[in-house]
């Protein structure tokens, strides 16, 4: 452990050093605003300490962590897209959120963010392991934070459930792989080689398998999605978006990790269940997402649906499939983060705005949010002038490399079926505004700040559906 | 340059507009107006500073630019005869658009000139860029402004007709995003350079299969655009629910760029397998042809009833583009124009009778002639004009395409096709015999057409008469285009000698298509010589002449004797 | 002077240019004038060029300038001018100008004045494109505008939805033909990689052999064409229903230049059908059998203009005959003379219905003679000349050629003469029918004015050509004047004889004329002076299958157009389109289906969780 | 004495198998926290048979992080089950399903 090893980690080490820091400060002074100045100041920090350093080589740490410039990038977007989920949250929590201690929200989602961010540069299955289930547990708490709110409680029942059920089978599956390999790091997965005929690799594919179910559950992929409608809807909408940008990109993250340095492209069996898995999201998730009015179950079928598309990548394979992924998820993030933070600004004092009756006349009432979310929705559709088509054309171009045909179709198939919700809630917003209700009784500021927000993420999206050159070469840098 | 800052222009202006409604609902149309007035000056600048002399070098004017260098995505416009033609008349409906909702718009005008100029400003990007990214792109760019367009300011059922335009080009877009991405990595797996250039993409070879689903997807879209039968459903409710500078835009541009991109794009991209497709396509024109017909002859609503006519007229475009013709594809550029004129037209004039008496039921109209003879008269000829009547537009190009399209291998088809002289007659007249003759159900009290109208309509009227007794100021800008079209499709390049086995192996349609240029050979008496030696002089195959008329399966071999016979003796 | 041949062309137009536009504002007599001078001003350079023309008759071409040339179809937008096509414009702008004299008193009260005069110079001047055009697209183009302007003419009197049905099927049904003559510039441009009259004509008989598919399939097309336009079997139904139009249009349209297209047409391409014997035969028959079956329904009419138009069917029937026996000139000469005495008789009708408050049953009016000198008069020579009393009247000498021809030419044959005889005949007897019935009996209705010199005026002139224009061409064996045929000889070939002896001739004309005569005779001893009950009679089944025109329009009503209009209907809402429609249903089932499975139940959520594992395992183990 | 990994490894997916079934049958929440706590620990029993059978000390190590984690996860659980009671007055799962569709 010596300098160069402490410079590196310093972005995690200023992370965990911000929590304890807000924990005394908590147990010394409740101020709902200083927590969120400390928090947010500490992820900045983070950030900045992030984008000064380079990597020349990647550095790692045993077998538990490799920190090279992917798991860099995937760190800057955690700690990027859990800064603007703390605004939201700010903002939710002062104008929704009555009851007494607000601080401890800042301290599970910063422990989240830490176990993100060990999670993405994470190479080996206990740190893996440990990782996620630090995300994971702070999730728990996040999801029922509000904990007088029914719903609230139970979502993070449901999210109890169901992700400890998913770890046990994560945990069996790694137990099965050890067992035969007698190694838990990736790379030493790969290395072994043994006849792929034995009963042996029968059970090592069968752990593999046994992963899936866990980060198919993380991803919320079909037939493991069952939980994404009830929990985003439980959630508040930033935790909604945490959940939905940063453990989720993380474990994209792993999974490409995994699928690369392990080597999984060997397994045929495997790659058909993804394909498999893959298809099923496309469809399910958008004809569930086809006439649902709540907008953030709207929101989480179509995510269902994204990760679909999403594993094309993962299938396609390391030189295009690993930028197409991570430049998909990256414009997945912004949208994301845009769409929930909208949600967020749109709703009204007592009640969260999830009804698409909420939206009707947006046009006319608040043109520029309007705007921005249908910018953002045609960003999820995928059509041009924004990020979500280059995106999408990525994805396609690796799917047809790979001449990939069937997981390309669905994929159009998917996204013409998408297209249709996406116009609904469009439509909707442009109607005549039959509901006068006054809009939301945000404060001034914090309003403003939020729109502020939203206007750059907007105007990121149309950025990147127009000249998204720079970010490409960014991510082809990347090993 | 210059075309860069068209489409520039375009958006500015749009964006300028939108701002300006904060203002005044005035300020906008005044600003778009200018704006496409501008537009098109330029294009007529360009039109008069056209010589076909330089038709024969590549291209008028180019720009290149790199985009997503990743990729080898260039920004690439690039304007020649055709383009420059469709730019004219895209840009001369624009005014016209802006015109015709000077009045009829008057909820949130700023969002609606926005939303128009940007859609223009996407067609001009279709009919000017020569990547195939760059293509595709600003192809579903301009579905965007449109949707807004009819579900906006449409009429009642519009956000379904706004939803079905949508899914429909949105799906069969994305079809064709595949098929350009397979041709980019087949030519990058062939060439090593992988790139959405059209030019270089022209020469990427592959296997006979691969290229015909390549080119379905490309037609497939096409055809949507074109509302080609069984393809046609979203054009109907479109039309019908959009404002009338929406169904303007609509009938005279979108459905152009299907057209368009048959020719650019199909066409060339995908010579062999064309022909593969060749009478299946033929085959949907002629249905959409008479299907058509026969149902505008059917509908009760105005709007729709010309909808349908502009199906019907497509279908024309596919029989002209598929049956590999000069003639033929001449008349699908004029088809192209005529249409756009005479269809827009009849959609201004439903407009106008629907802002004055509020239906579109004919069954509600009957006897206008007495209150309105000015639209009466403007009725009468676009009326005619869409029933093909001689001395306009529309005939030149429906018996150029005819003409055409019998000279090539679907003689009875383009003989079933004629019926439409009869069929287009009965819709037509029905037209005028239920707005404008017969009964007054109500003494209608309703003003005729003001001087803007009379200035937008009789504009277009000019254009249509004087395409109609001098077309070839069209044929003039769409001769080098059109040829070099039919030279790539019509002799596909083969090394010498592996001709006769090619031909005996699979593609008969060569064999037809080389007999078809036997055709012209023999039949055209005087013209033997000069085709003779042109083909010999840019394909050095005299040898290939003599093969074809020998071969075995050749239907008529006493012609070609005779061929031979004269072409030796004025040798 | 020829160099004014566009000058003829354009005056019409430039007529209905000016009413088109500053029509509205103009006093009547001011359009009156611009519409019938222009028309006249043509007229008189017709004169002028025809006399030129007379002294050098080499055809005369004047080119406007190329129309479009795309891949060897290079049209000019140019007229020709020789023998027949200065016939034709010679009748056209004439009678065009004294049936527009006549019409601006006949239309003077009309609200639609300036239109109907737009409406008649348009067709003027599309009529003569149509007969002086070099090639067969512009050719096409003057045959389609006059469609649209019979069409508009037709239709004149909007309101009456009767008027705008009958003006529409009279369109259909032409452009039926045109679609087979539109088909048939496909085949000649095929063939001859032009579509100049003149080089078809030229290139034709080398490239095709005597009577070849393609020729006789081309003759036929046209033929097509021109049975569509003149109104001949099977196409004739839409003549009888034009007559809603005004008096002087049926005079000019549908008697005198218009539906005599056809005519002009075959005579025009007479090469092509030369080159295909059968096709030229059809028209023979077709034309002898039209002439018999239009005078039977003749007969049978009581409307006096119904009866004029089954007359001209029958007539321009004669003319085909003519033409299917090569007797070219023949033909031409008949029609010169019918566009006199038909145009006359429809104007005569036409001022004698207006005078009776537009009474059109011949049974309600009667002993008119006295009342209507001038009218009768002139209708009577007219009459005479329709119903060849021989010597005197021209219609003797130009249809007894047709009848003589019909036996002696070497494609006529006695079936064709008997069915020109028999014609003959009932075209004396309902044209006495008709005017017994209008000018003589007692009258029933007293006519309200006497109509004034702008009316009669036309009418004398017309009578005066009716009753002398025969006597520029007289039969070999009386004077043997032939002024028209070695005019037209000019242009086209001279029809071959089989027999050629005098005498032999002299007995058909006076088979020829004992028939007449004994017609009229007939004719007088039926209508003359009986009492007919002025109401409709009750008709037995043979009259009226005769009075509606053998029942031509229920079978195609019941044949074609009910079928079509089913068809139509049933489906209006597009099947295709439904298509898609379920399509969307589809889909939002299975999203309904789906929507089930998000029941909320945390037990079912984890149920699907372990059986989506087990099925990887599954996969897994057994791929 | 030592046992053969396979026995071990039967052991543990038995468990595991019995947890999940648990899991899936039972309604009452407290017992479906419990028998995730078997599943983890059938994990659990894996990785020390595996960890035993190659001679290294991983399996164990990773046993103890299970155990960390399963308490950490149980602690939540508790808490939010007393909410649910709060809420509901009972601690069948089934009533909680106000969301869906």
């Amino acid at each position: 452990m010596e300098a160069t090893d402490i410079r590196i980690l310093l972005p995690i080490i200023i992370l965990a050093g911000g929590i304890l820091f807000t924990l005394l400060l908590v147990a010394v002074k409740r101020n709902h605003l200083l927590t969120f100045i400390c928090t947010s100041t500490t992820l900045a920090a983070s950030l900045i300490t992030l984008c000064c350093m380079t990597y020349e080589k990647s550095h790692s740490f045993g077998d538990l962590f490799l920190l090279d410039r992917f798991g860099l990038y995937y760190q800057g977007l955690i700690l990027l897209s859990t800064l603007v989920v703390t605004i939201f949250s700010y903002i939710s929590i002062r104008n929704f959120y009555p009851e007494k201690r607000k601080e401890e929200y800042y301290l599970v989602l910063m422990l989240g963010t830490l176990g993100a961010a060990m999670m993405v540069v994470s190479t080996h299955f206990i740190s893996f392991f440990v990782s996620l289930e630090i995300l994971t547990i702070s999730l728990y708490t996040l999801i029922s934070y509000y904990r007088e709110r029914s719903k609230a409680i139970e979502a993070g029942l449901k999210y109890l459930i169901l992700a400890a059920m998913s770890s046990a089978f994560l945990l069996f599956g790694m137990a099965l792989i050890y067992s035969i390999s007698g190694t838990m790091s990736f790379q030493g997965f790969a290395e072994i080689s043994f006849p792929l005929t034995s009963m042996s690799s029968v059970i090592i594919v069968a752990g593999v398998g046994m992963m899936m179910v866990s980060i198919g559950f993380k991803l919320g992929l079909v037939p493991f999605h069952m939980w994404t409608p009830d929990i985003y809807e439980g959630a508040s909408s930033p935790t909604s978006a945490f959940i939905a940008t940063i453990s989720k990109g993380a474990m994209l993250a792993v999974l490409l990790h995994f699928f690369i340095m392990a080597d999984l492209y060997r397994f045929k069996s495997i790659l058909l269940t993804f394909t498999i898995i893959a298809v099923l999201s496309m469809l399910i998730g958008n004809l569930l997402a086809l006439r649902q009015n709540n907008i953030k179950r709207l929101l989480a079928y179509s995510s269902i649906a994204h990760f679909g598309y999403l594993l094309i990548a993962v299938i396609a394979g390391k030189e295009i499939g690993l930028p197409a992924a991570t430049f998909y998820i990256t414009v997945y993030i912004i949208t994301m983060l845009g769409a929930f933070g909208l949600v967020t600004l749109i709703s009204r004092s007592n009640e969260e705005a999830m009804d698409i009756e909420a939206y009707l006349g947006l046009f006319w009432r608040k043109p520029i949010l309007a705007t921005i979310f249908t910018v953002i929705l045609l960003s999820l559709a995928g059509i041009p002038l924004t990020a979500g088509f280059m995106a999408k054309f990525f994805l396609l171009t690796a799917g047809v490399e790979e001449s990939k045909w069937l997981l390309a179709f669905t994929l159009v198939v998917g996204s013409v079926i998408g297209l249709y919700y996406y116009l609904r809630v469009i439509v909707a917003m442009m109607k005549k505004d039959e509901n006068t209700v006054p809009g939301a009784s945000l404060s001034r500021i914090s309003y403003y700040a939020g729109v502020l927000v939203l206007i750059i993420l907007g105007v990121l999206v149309m950025e990147l559906g127009t000249s998204p050159a720079w970010l490409i070469d960014v991510i082809n840098g990347l090993p | 340059m210059i075309l860069v800052w068209i489409i520039i222009l375009l958006i500015g202006t749009g964006l300028l507009a939108w701002l300006a409604s904060g203002w005044n609902t005035f300020l906008p149309r005044l600003i778009s107006l200018v704006g496409t007035l501008i537009y098109f000056g330029i294009t007529l600048w360009l039109w008069l500073e056209y010589d076909p002399g330089i038709g024969s070098q590549k291209w008028i004017i180019s720009y290149t630019a790199e985009w997503i260098p990743a990729f080898g995505i260039q920004f690439k416009l690039v304007m020649d005869g055709l383009s420059l033609l469709m730019l004219l008349l895209t840009s001369f409906l624009s005014v016209i658009c802006v015109l015709v909702s000077w009045k009829e718009i008057n909820r949130r005008v700023g969002f609606f000139h926005f939303n128009l100029l940007l859609e223009l400003a996407g067609i001009t990007g279709i009919f000017l860029s020569l990547d195939l990214f760059l293509f595709y792109f600003s192809w579903e760019l301009m579905l965007v402004p449109m949707y807004f367009l009819i579900s906006i300011w449409g009429h009642e059922d519009r956000i379904y007709a706004g939803k079905k335009f949508f899914l429909f080009t949105q799906a069969s877009g994305l079809l064709m995003l595949l098929s350009i991405l397979g041709l980019y990595f087949i030519h990058g797996q062939n060439t090593g350079i992988y790139t959405f250039d059209y030019e270089q993409l022209l020469d990427a070879t592959m296997a006979p299969q691969t290229a015909f689903l390549l080119m379905l997807g490309f037609v497939v879209a096409f055809t949507v655009k074109l509302s080609t039968v069984p393809l046609h459903s979203w054009l109907p409710d479109a039309h019908t629910q959009a404002p009338t500078a929406g169904s303007v835009i609509l009938a005279g541009l979108l459905l152009k760029t299907g057209a368009y991109g048959l020719i650019r794009f199909a066409l060339p991209l995908f010579p062999e397998a064309s022909h593969q497709l060749a009478p299946l396509a033929v085959l949907l024109g002629v249905v959409s042809i008479l299907y058509g017909a026969k149902l505008a002859f059917a509908q009760t609503d105005f709007k729709r009833l010309v909808a349908y006519i502009s199906v019907s007229h497509m279908g024309f475009i596919l029989l002209g583009v598929y049956s590999f013709n000069e003639m033929a594809m001449h008349g699908v550029v004029m088809q192209m124009i005529v249409h756009a004129v005479s269809t827009g037209a009849l959609f201004i004039i439903a407009g106008a009778v629907y802002d004055r008496i509020h239906t579109r039921d004919l069954h509600q109209m009957g006897g206008l002639w007495r209150q309105v003879p000015r639209m009466g008269t403007m009725g009468l000829v676009f009326v005619m004009a869409s029933m093909g009547l001689p001395g306009l537009g529309n005939f030149i190009a429906e018996i150029l395409i005819l003409i055409g399209s019998f000279q090539g291998n679907f003689k009875v088809l383009t003989v079933i096709a004629t019926v439409i002289l009869i069929t287009a007659t009965a819709y037509a007249l029905r037209i005028m015999q239920k707005v404008f003759y017969g009964k007054e159900h109500k003494v209608w009290e309703i003003p005729d057409f003001g001087i803007r109208e009379m200035i937008v309509m009789l504009s277009l009227t000019s254009v249509i008469i004087w395409l109609g007794w001098n077309p070839s100021s069209v044929f003039r800008l769409s001769k080098v285009p059109v040829q070099k079209v039919i030279q790539k499709i019509n002799i596909p390049e083969y090394s010498q000698g592996e001709e006769m086995e090619r031909i005996d192996r699979d593609n008969i349609y060569n064999v037809a298509n080389f007999l078809d240029i036997k055709y012209v050979a023999i039949n055209k008496g005087n013209q033997a010589q000069k085709i003779i030696k042109e083909v010999n002089n840019t394909y050095g195959r005299r040898t290939e002449f003599e093969t074809i008329n020998y071969l075995p399966n050749s239907p008529d071999i006493e012609q070609a004797e005779e061929f031979k016979k004269r072409s030796s003796k004025t040798e | 002077m020829k160099e004014l041949l566009w000058l003829i062309v354009t005056l019409p137009f430039a007529g209905a240019l000016i009413l088109a536009f500053g029509g509205r504002k103009f006093p009547h007599a001011v359009s009156a004038i611009i519409g019938v001078g222009s028309v006249s001003l043509s007229a008189i350079l017709t004169l002028l060029v025809g006399f030129e023309f007379l002294g050098d008759t080499t055809p005369f071409l004047q080119v406007a300038w190329q129309w479009f040339d795309v891949y060897g179809l290079s049209p000019d937008i140019a007229f020709r001018l020789d023998t027949v096509s200065l016939i034709f414009i010679f009748i056209i702008t004439f009678v065009g100008a004294l049936i527009h004299l006549y019409s601006a008193e006949f239309m003077w009260k009309d609200e639609g004045f300036v239109r109907f005069f737009v409406f008649m110079n348009l067709f003027i001047g599309l009529m003569l494109i149509l007969v002086l055009a070099d090639n067969l697209l512009l050719l096409y183009l003057g045959w389609e505008g006059v469609g649209l302007c019979s069409y508009l003419l037709i239709g004149y009197w909007y309101k009456d939805p009767k008027n705008g049905y009958a003006a529409r099927k009279a369109f259909i049904v032409t452009r039926i033909g045109d679609a087979a003559l539109a088909v048939s510039f496909y085949i000649l441009f095929m063939t001859f990689n032009t579509l100049n009259i003149q080089d078809i004509l030229t290139a034709a008989p080398g490239t095709w052999s005597l009577g070849s598919g393609i020729a006789m399939a081309t003759a036929f097309l046209l033929l097509g064409g021109a049975v569509g336009k003149s109104a001949q079997l099977p196409l004739q139904t839409w003549l009888p229903d034009a007559m809603a139009a005004p008096s002087p249009v049926s005079a000019l349209l549908h008697a005198a230049t218009m539906v005599t297209a056809g005519v002009y047409l075959i005579a025009r391409t007479h090469v092509l059908f030369e080159i295909a014997p059968t096709a030229q035969h059809t028209v023979a028959i077709i034309g002898a059998a039209t002439l018999i079956i239009a005078g039977m329904s003749a007969l049978y009419q009581h409307d006096i203009k119904k009866v004029l138009a089954y007359s001209t069917i029958s007539q321009i029937g004669y003319m085909f005959l003519a033409l299917g026996l090569g007797a070219w000139s023949a033909a031409l000469f008949h029609f010169m003379i019918h566009a006199f005495f038909k145009a006359l008789l429809f104007l005569g009708a036409g001022a004698v219905i207006s005078v009776m408050r537009d009474e059109h049953n011949m049974f309600k009016m009667g002993g008119l003679w006295k009342k209507l000198p001038i009218i009768f008069w002139t209708f009577l020579i007219a009459s005479a000349s329709l119903s060849a009393l021989p010597l005197i009247t021209a219609g003797y000498y130009s249809k007894d050629k047709i009848i003589w021809l019909a036996f002696a030419s070497d494609k006529g044959s006695v079936g064709l003469w008997l069915a020109a005889i028999v014609g003959a005949f009932i075209t004396a007897l309902y044209t006495f029918r008709m005017v017994f019935l209008t000018f003589f009996g007692k009258p029933h209705a007293e006519p309200t004015h006497r109509p004034g010199w702008m009316i009669t005026i036309p009418l004398m002139v017309l009578a005066f050509f009716s009753f002398a224009g025969g006597f520029i061409e007289l039969p070999q064996n009386m004077g043997n004047l032939t002024l028209v045929s070695d005019f037209v000889e000019k242009t086209l070939p001279v029809a071959t004889l089989s027999v050629l002896q005098p005498f032999t001739e002299l007995i058909f004309q006076i088979i020829s004329s004992i028939v007449a005569i004994g017609a009229v005779f007939l004719a007088y001893i039926l209508f003359f002076n009986k009492p007919f009950p002025a109401a409709e009679p009750q008709r037995n089944a043979v009259q009226r299958f005769f009075f509606k025109g053998w029942d031509f329009d229920l079978l195609y009503d019941k044949v074609i157009v009910t079928p079509m209009i089913f068809l139509a209907m049933i489906n209006k809402k597009d099947i295709i389109d439904q298509f898609y429609t379920g399509l969307a249903c589809i889909t939002r089932q299975l999203n309904a289906l789906l929507s089930a499975t998000q029941n909320g139940q945390l037990r079912w959520y984890a149920m699907v969780v372990a059986a989506g594992a087990i099925i990887i395992l599954t996969i897994i183990f057994f791929p | 004495m030592n046992i053969p990994m396979e026995y071990g490894l039967l052991l543990a997916v038995i468990l595991f198998c019995i947890g999940l079934a648990g899991l899936l049958i039972r309604r009452n929440i407290i017992f479906m926290l419990l028998c995730i706590e078997i599943m983890l620990n059938a994990a659990g029993v894996a990785f020390v048979v595996a960890g035993a059978a190659w001679g290294q000390a991983e399996g164990q190590v990773m046993f103890i992080f299970i155990l960390a984690m399963a308490a950490a996860e149980v602690s939540v659980g508790l808490a939010l089950i007393i909410q649910l009671f709060k809420q509901t007055g009972s601690l069948d799962v089934t009533n909680a399903n106000k969301m869906k569709g």
